[in-house]
């Protein structure tokens, strides 16, 4: 009787097999390490590209294409690589993309990742692979107190983004403020501690789901409550359709949100409603550096936009790391653990813990349709 | 035939809304018999299948089987008590093959369950074992076992009909409630069936039997029940039945091969 | 026309042959081409280096061997567990990914928010609440009629889902990190990079799950299922204890549901509600009706496709959703009954043959 | 009475909840027809009404040449202008919304039915041909059309001449819906205006409050809504009870197989439940723009879920069900909201559907359009 193909096919594979494990150790790693020159070297882009949250990892991609194009322009026996890991921002694709970034060799240091969902998810992955991180927007506060070793941010975190905001607010005369969130880790995170510092000024308002299309209930419930401010702690697109419902419901209570909402996407999604918000973010106004705007709309022939000045920051250090000599993971790291010079934002300088020195609170607000970064620094 | 009472059908009406199906309909069946159920088309035959074998729940009256109340049981309960019985249009598992169908109703006479299952316990086995046999058998007493790997949706019509009824038997009913089980056939398989059916009695079922036929009917009841709008009109021997001039008007310009 | 419908027939002959060629083999050769294959399969995450093949199967972009973990292994695990309750048992259910979440929150739970059990113990404490949670559900549903069930668990779905989201107990929004990890064997390290090992643990988990779930499909309980499925008043009607066996569906499916979990939340070491969407409950039960509803090896197939797909084909990142959306359609258009429908199964005449020989056809 | 917030602001509730179940309770509508016709939960109904809504924005932005704002202001329109303009983008908005459920059947589920005609059979040989071109062939445009060339005809014949007759199982046809549906809202996504982010509508009708009752102010926004839905609901009562092509429909739902043979056009009144359907999500679509003035490609999803709770809620297959279960839904979810907290509004709702379920299995109005299944 013949063998059956099923059984040599069987049989092939696992030969074949065999030969892969005895070939390699590790699998479809595809780099064995760089030489001196930079040849293979690649610093690599993690978050979401497109899908739900596309536009805020453009964004982080487009400052540090400008700073590796910079970088190769001006050093052209050194030409550093790019590879981008293309999330989604979904904390269930992320493992299998920071594998692949651990096992291929060649990537030195991460800018990115770009969520804190997903964060979570891998930077324990990375911190054991010792490959460093620079994340140039997650800012919840908790992800610096896992012990991390490769985990860097290039902005203060959410527990100096909440008690500025509050300074704010008080600053501003407002008495009874209304304190809303989205139920997302971020959103939620942030209005807690905006809570805290407010005190007994907040008036507690729950949570709504941003996906929905209706905020009668909490507009309801605001213009019941006889609030003169509102803090609402998420993201752009719903923060537009509240304000917008607010207004309509008749509740003209100064409106205060945090970084997730500094996007052109609020000002479309508000209208006129969004006039006069104050959005607090920890990142710089974008043309706080007038070579790096120049550079940056001369490159994309636009304005940059929230966070890609950070992402601009995060990738000088790599590079600088690289241009020192440093050729693997550890070098990197230790290379920017000792890092101290000014970037566009922000002085660079981290302690243990991960955290940039540089705690800046910056306050913005929409005037005439436009992000305006007049109100400058609130803390 | 003795004259111990196997099943009463006590009293019994069922109304939908403000129609009634059946209206103080009593019937008495007796262990050994085969009692036929005649009327014409919505007399409320199979209504009082319905309300026998647990699918409605009646208005008013009782079921008693075996001396004991099986009004309020469920379905399933009901035939582990012992009726058992087959469907006007057939009703079969069309992806199960003919024997699985069959076993099917021999599992419900079978107590091992999931864990047992899981664990292919001896008793599991031996009850695996037995369901099989016993439903080849049945296939074999039906005459349709040459096609027990077969989905039941791919039997011919004659198949169908008589794997219906084998299922039936695999739960060990002590009365069995067919249908209309000749619907379709032509003469040579009726002829068939009532040997079939003859020879399900002998092996000591108690047999009901709803036809349109009047041939069969008469051909192979003990007695018969008429119904009519509901009603019962008229109880007896074939002969009597067939003479009742209640029955005559019942059935006036229905043809005695209605079906 | 015609033609093209006999090179049909012919590919669809070839195959009967192959499998005919099969079943004439003897026990042992039978046997040992099991055992190839099995070992075959686990030594999957080298198929990328296979010449040939290699390219087929790797997954550009991600790592290939945490794709076979996460997304292949969690997706064939849920495909059975789900097919047992959709494919078996016909019961419509739009929220398994509540299951799934049951389980991946007990073992966060139990190994990280509020104790600190190994996760060894966590994990059939997980299988038994999400089981129990199976019997919760289905109590009190199981009664409606098939699309009335269908929306009130895509309910519970997504009850379980908000409930994570703004309960602290389960933490809110932040999820539960630092789940606790299976414990090393000898040279087997369950750490954080290496998804291997997770990988081998889960496929010894999907055997064990087969194994179990086809002792059930040959036995009474499976035929039980299948009547349920294709008459439920029927099979009431002739002694089933229809409820009974639809509660042990729902319960079953959601033991092996929450088995997917644990080992997903084991492996990741962390979750969140945002892992849980109702999407996702969509998609498990895509692959299922892929793959063949009703049939094992069809559910595994689903589980395998619409896990590895995404991945295989991610250099058109934006349209992957798109592409998922319209094959879901095509599929049903040109196979309704998945790409292994379930064909009637002549085993059980063989296997149970009083006498040992093969029932004559 | 406690000082709740759900009674010291009851009637504004009581409002606004109304408003947003009158768009639950004409999306409803599309599913109980078509629930009631053919047995089956059509997913992608919320899509179709997805697209109403963009077909809403891009009616008043595209044809109508109303912009976003004006000097940072939104357009308003009073008088007769105003009523055109609505009435324009209500009949665009249903219109396109028909035509894509009508579209929909013929491509997603026709040839499930083993009736495939010659429109869908080139639409799913083209879509066939967009994957396999994807999957195989680099993403140009003359890739693309070389496949579809290479392709199309195989599956086109396979489609018409190969799957004649062949009913499809149920859950197929479930499968079919989700994808359809996930691919819909997809396209919009990539294709779209605006792409993945919100789409603002112009805002023609200013949100001036009408009146004042029992201490609420009333919107006309939502005036408009609640009486629209009102009226759409009674022009379909009417269509359905009153005309052949409606009776055919009610046949139909009772029994296909008997009115088939009574020589009713089966394939027509699906067309036509069909039709209705999206006409009357096109018509909640573009009254939900009134109000909400946005969309976006995933829009449906959640919107499509509730609307699906609703007809499930009133019972399914009824027409005043639908409508009942919209009204009810839309209200337990504000007051809900109002009780416990926005974040659990649909676990209120979901609930509040078992309950009803288990007292009622078939919802509280009960199945009518066709019967319960034994």
């Amino acid at each position: 009787m013949k063998k059956s193909r099923i059984v040599r096919a069987s049989a092939l594979i696992i030969g074949l097999s065999l030969v892969g494990v005895a070939c390699g150790g590790s699998d479809d790693s595809t780099s064995d390490g760089a030489a001196a020159s930079c040849e293979g070297v690649k610093i690599a882009f993690f978050g979401a590209l497109t899908g739900e949250a596309g536009n805020l990892g453009v964004n982080i991609k487009k400052g540090l294409d400008l700073a590796v194009a910079e970088f190769n322009e001006a050093n052209a026996d050194c030409q550093v690589g790019i590879e981008a890991y293309d999330s989604q921002g979904d904390p269930d694709q992320a493992p299998a993309l920071a594998d692949k970034a651990i096992a291929d060799a060649s990537v030195l240091g991460i800018v990115g990742p770009a969520f804190s969902g997903e964060s979570k998810a891998v930077n324990g992955k990375f911190d054991e692979a010792g490959l460093p991180i620079i994340t140039p927007s997650a800012t919840n506060a908790d992800l610096s107190k896992n012990g991390w070793k490769i985990f860097h941010r290039a902005l203060a975190g959410d527990d100096k983004q909440g008690p500025g905001l509050a300074t704010k607010i008080t600053a501003d005369g407002k008495m009874k403020v209304g304190v809303l969130d989205d139920a997302s880790e971020y959103g939620k995170g942030l209005a807690d501690i905006v809570q805290t510092s407010l005190g007994d000024k907040a008036v507690e308002m729950n949570s709504i789901d941003p996906e929905s299309a209706d905020y009668s209930a909490v507009v309801t419930a605001a213009k019941d409550a006889g609030i003169d401010a509102l803090f609402f702690g998420g993201y752009y697109a719903a923060a537009g359709k509240l304000a917008k419902q607010l207004r309509d419901g008749g509740v003209d209570a100064q409106l205060y949100f945090g970084d997730g909402v500094l996007d052109k996407g609020y000002i479309e999604a508000g209208g006129p409603a969004a006039e006069g918000s104050i959005i607090g973010c920890t990142c710089a106004p974008f043309d706080s550096n007038a070579t790096f705007l120049k550079a940056f709309q001369a490159k994309f022939s636009e304005d940059p936009a929230t966070y890609g000045a950070e992402a601009y920051d995060a990738a000088t250090v790599f590079l600088a790391a690289i241009k020192s000599g440093a050729r693997d993971r550890a070098a990197i790291l230790s290379f920017i653990k000792a890092y101290d010079a000014p970037g566009v934002t922000k002085q660079l300088k981290w302690d243990e813990t991960g955290e940039v020195v540089g705690t800046a609170v910056y306050a913005y607000t929409i005037k005439d349709g436009k992000i305006d970064g007049s109100l400058g620094l609130i803390k | 035939m003795t004259n111990e009472v196997l099943l009463d059908f006590n009293n019994v009406t069922m109304q939908f809304g403000g129609v009634t199906a059946l209206s103080e309909v009593s019937v008495k069946i007796f262990r050994g018999e085969i009692l036929g159920l005649i009327g014409p088309n919505g007399a409320g035959k199979t209504t009082c299948f319905n309300v026998m074998t647990g699918v409605y729940q009646p208005t008013q009256g009782t079921v008693m089987f075996n001396g004991s109340d099986i009004t309020k049981l469920k379905r399933y309960e009901i035939t582990q008590s012992g009726i058992a019985r087959t469907f006007q249009n057939i009703r079969l598992f069309s992806e199960m093959t003919a024997v699985e169908n069959v076993m099917v109703g021999a599992d419900a006479r079978k107590t091992s369950s999931i864990p047992a299952s899981l664990l292919r316990t001896k008793r599991q086995r031996t009850e695996e074992k037995e369901s099989y046999d016993r439903s080849m058998e049945l296939l074999a007493l039906m005459g349709i076992a040459d096609r027990a790997s077969d989905a039941a949706r791919n039997l011919p019509y004659g198949y169908q009909r008589r794997l219906e009824i084998a299922r039936a038997l695999a739960t060990e009913p002590e009365l069995l409630c067919l249908d209309e089980p000749a619907a379709g056939f032509n003469p040579a398989e009726k002829q068939e069936l009532n040997e079939l059916i003859l020879k399900i009695r002998d092996q000591g079922y108690t047999v009901l039997l709803i036809e349109h036929d009047m041939n069969v009917v008469m051909k192979i009841s003990d007695r018969v029940t008429v119904l009519d709008f509901g009603r019962k009109i008229a109880e007896g021997l074939p002969q009597e039945v067939r003479e009742n001039p209640d029955v005559i008007a019942a059935y006036l310009g229905v043809p005695d091969d209605a079906a | 026309m015609s033609q093209l419908l006999i090179l049909w027939k012919r590919f669809y002959s070839l195959f009967a042959g192959v499998q005919a060629h099969w079943k004439s083999m003897s026990r042992v050769q039978r046997l040992s081409g099991y055992a190839l294959a099995v070992l075959a399969l686990y030594l999957a995450p080298w198929w990328p280096k296979i010449p040939g093949i290699g390219w087929l199967v790797n997954t550009p972009g991600t790592q290939f061997s945490t794709v076979l973990n996460d997304q292949v292994i969690i997706f064939v695990l849920v495909a059975l567990g789900l097919n047992v309750v959709v494919g078996l048992a016909g019961l419509l259910d739009l929220g398994y990914v509540g299951f799934y979440a049951v389980g991946a929150y007990v073992v966060g739970v139990l190994t990280s928010q509020h104790a600190s059990l190994p996760w060894i113990v966590a994990l059939p404490i997980a299988v038994l609440v999400s089981m129990l949670v199976g019997v919760i559900l289905g109590t009190p549903t199981l009664r409606l009629r098939g699309d009335y069930l269908a929306i009130v668990t895509l309910g519970f779905g997504e009850i379980i889902r908000i409930s994570a989201k703004n309960l602290d107990w389960l933490g809110a929004s932040r999820g539960i990190s630092d789940i606790g990890k299976p414990p090393s064997i000898g040279p087997l390290k369950f750490g954080v990079i290496d998804p291997k090992p997770y990988y081998w643990l889960g496929l010894t988990l999907v055997f064990l799950v087969v194994f179990c779930l086809y002792r059930l499909e040959e036995s009474r309980v499976g035929r039980a299922w299948t009547a349920i499925r294709e008459d439920e008043d029927a099979a009431e009607l002739m002694g089933v204890n229809t409820f009974k066996f639809k509660l042990w569906a729902f319960a079953i499916g959601a033991a092996v549901g929450g088995l997917a979990g644990a080992h997903y939340a084991g492996k990741v070491g962390f979750i969140s509600p945002d892992n849980f969407p109702l999407q996702l409950s969509i998609l498990f039960l895509a692959a299922v009706v892929l793959g063949g509803s009703g049939n094992m090896p069809g559910a595994i197939l689903g589980g395998i496709m619409v896990a590895w797909l995404p991945e295989r084909f991610r250099n058109f990142t934006d349209k992957r959703v798109l592409v998922f959306g319209i094959a879901l359609v095509l599929v049903m258009v040109f196979r309704p009954e998945g790409l292994l429908p379930r064909r009637v199964r002549t085993k059980t005449a063989m296997r149970t043959s009083s006498d040992g020989k093969e029932v004559a056809q | 009475m406690p000082d709740w917030l759900i009674v010291r602001t009851f009637w504004d509730l009581t409002v606004t909840g109304l408003a947003l179940g009158s768009i639950y309770a004409l999306v409803a509508l599309g599913y109980t027809l078509v629930y009631g016709v053919l047995r089956l939960i059509n997913f992608a109904h919320s899509e179709i009404f997805m697209v109403g809504t963009f077909s809403a924005l891009i009616a008043s932005t595209q044809f109508l040449n109303i912009p976003l704002l004006e000097d940072g202001n939104y357009p308003y329109r009073a008088g007769g202008t105003l009523v055109l303009f609505l009435v324009f983008i209500l009949f665009a908005a249903m219109f396109i919304s028909g035509v894509g459920a009508v579209a929909l059947e013929r491509i997603a589920y026709r040839p499930l039915r083993g009736n495939g005609d010659a429109f869908g059979a080139i639409a799913l040989a083209f879509l066939t041909a967009f994957v396999l071109g994807l999957i195989f062939v680099n993403e140009t445009k003359a890739n693309l059309i070389i496949a579809c060339v290479g392709t199309a005809p195989i599956s086109y014949s396979y489609i018409r001449f190969f799957k004649k007759g062949k009913k499809a199982p149920r859950l197929a046809f479930l499968i079919s819906a989700i994808g359809a549906s996930t691919a819909i809202a997809e396209a919009v996504g990539i294709w779209g205006p605006n792409r993945r982010e919100q789409y603002q509508t112009p805002r023609i009708l200013e949100k001036k409050v009408l009146f004042k009752a029992l201490g609420t102010d009333v919107r006309v926004d939502y005036v408009i809504v609640i009486v629209g839905a009102l009226l759409m609901l009674t022009a379909l009562t009417l269509f359905v009870n009153k005309t052949k092509l409606g009776r055919g429909v009610r046949a139909v739902a009772q029994d296909a197989e008997t009115a088939r043979i009574l020589g009713v056009n089966v394939d027509l009144i699906i067309v036509v439940t069909f039709a209705l359907g999206g006409v009357m999500a096109g018509g909640a679509a573009m009254l939900f723009t009134l109000v909400y003035d946005q969309s976006r490609f995933n829009i449906g999803f959640i919107l499509g879920v509730k609307s699906f709770t609703a007809a499930v809620l009133g019972g399914i297959g009824n027409l005043k069900g639908a409508l009942l279960g919209g009204f009810m839904l839309g209200l337990v979810e504000n007051y809900g909201s109002a009780l416990f907290g926005g974040q659990w509004k649909d676990v209120i709702a979901f609930v509040v559907l078992l309950v009803v379920l288990m007292v009622r299995p078939t919802g509280i109005l009960g199945e009518s359009l066709g019967r319960a299944r034994v």
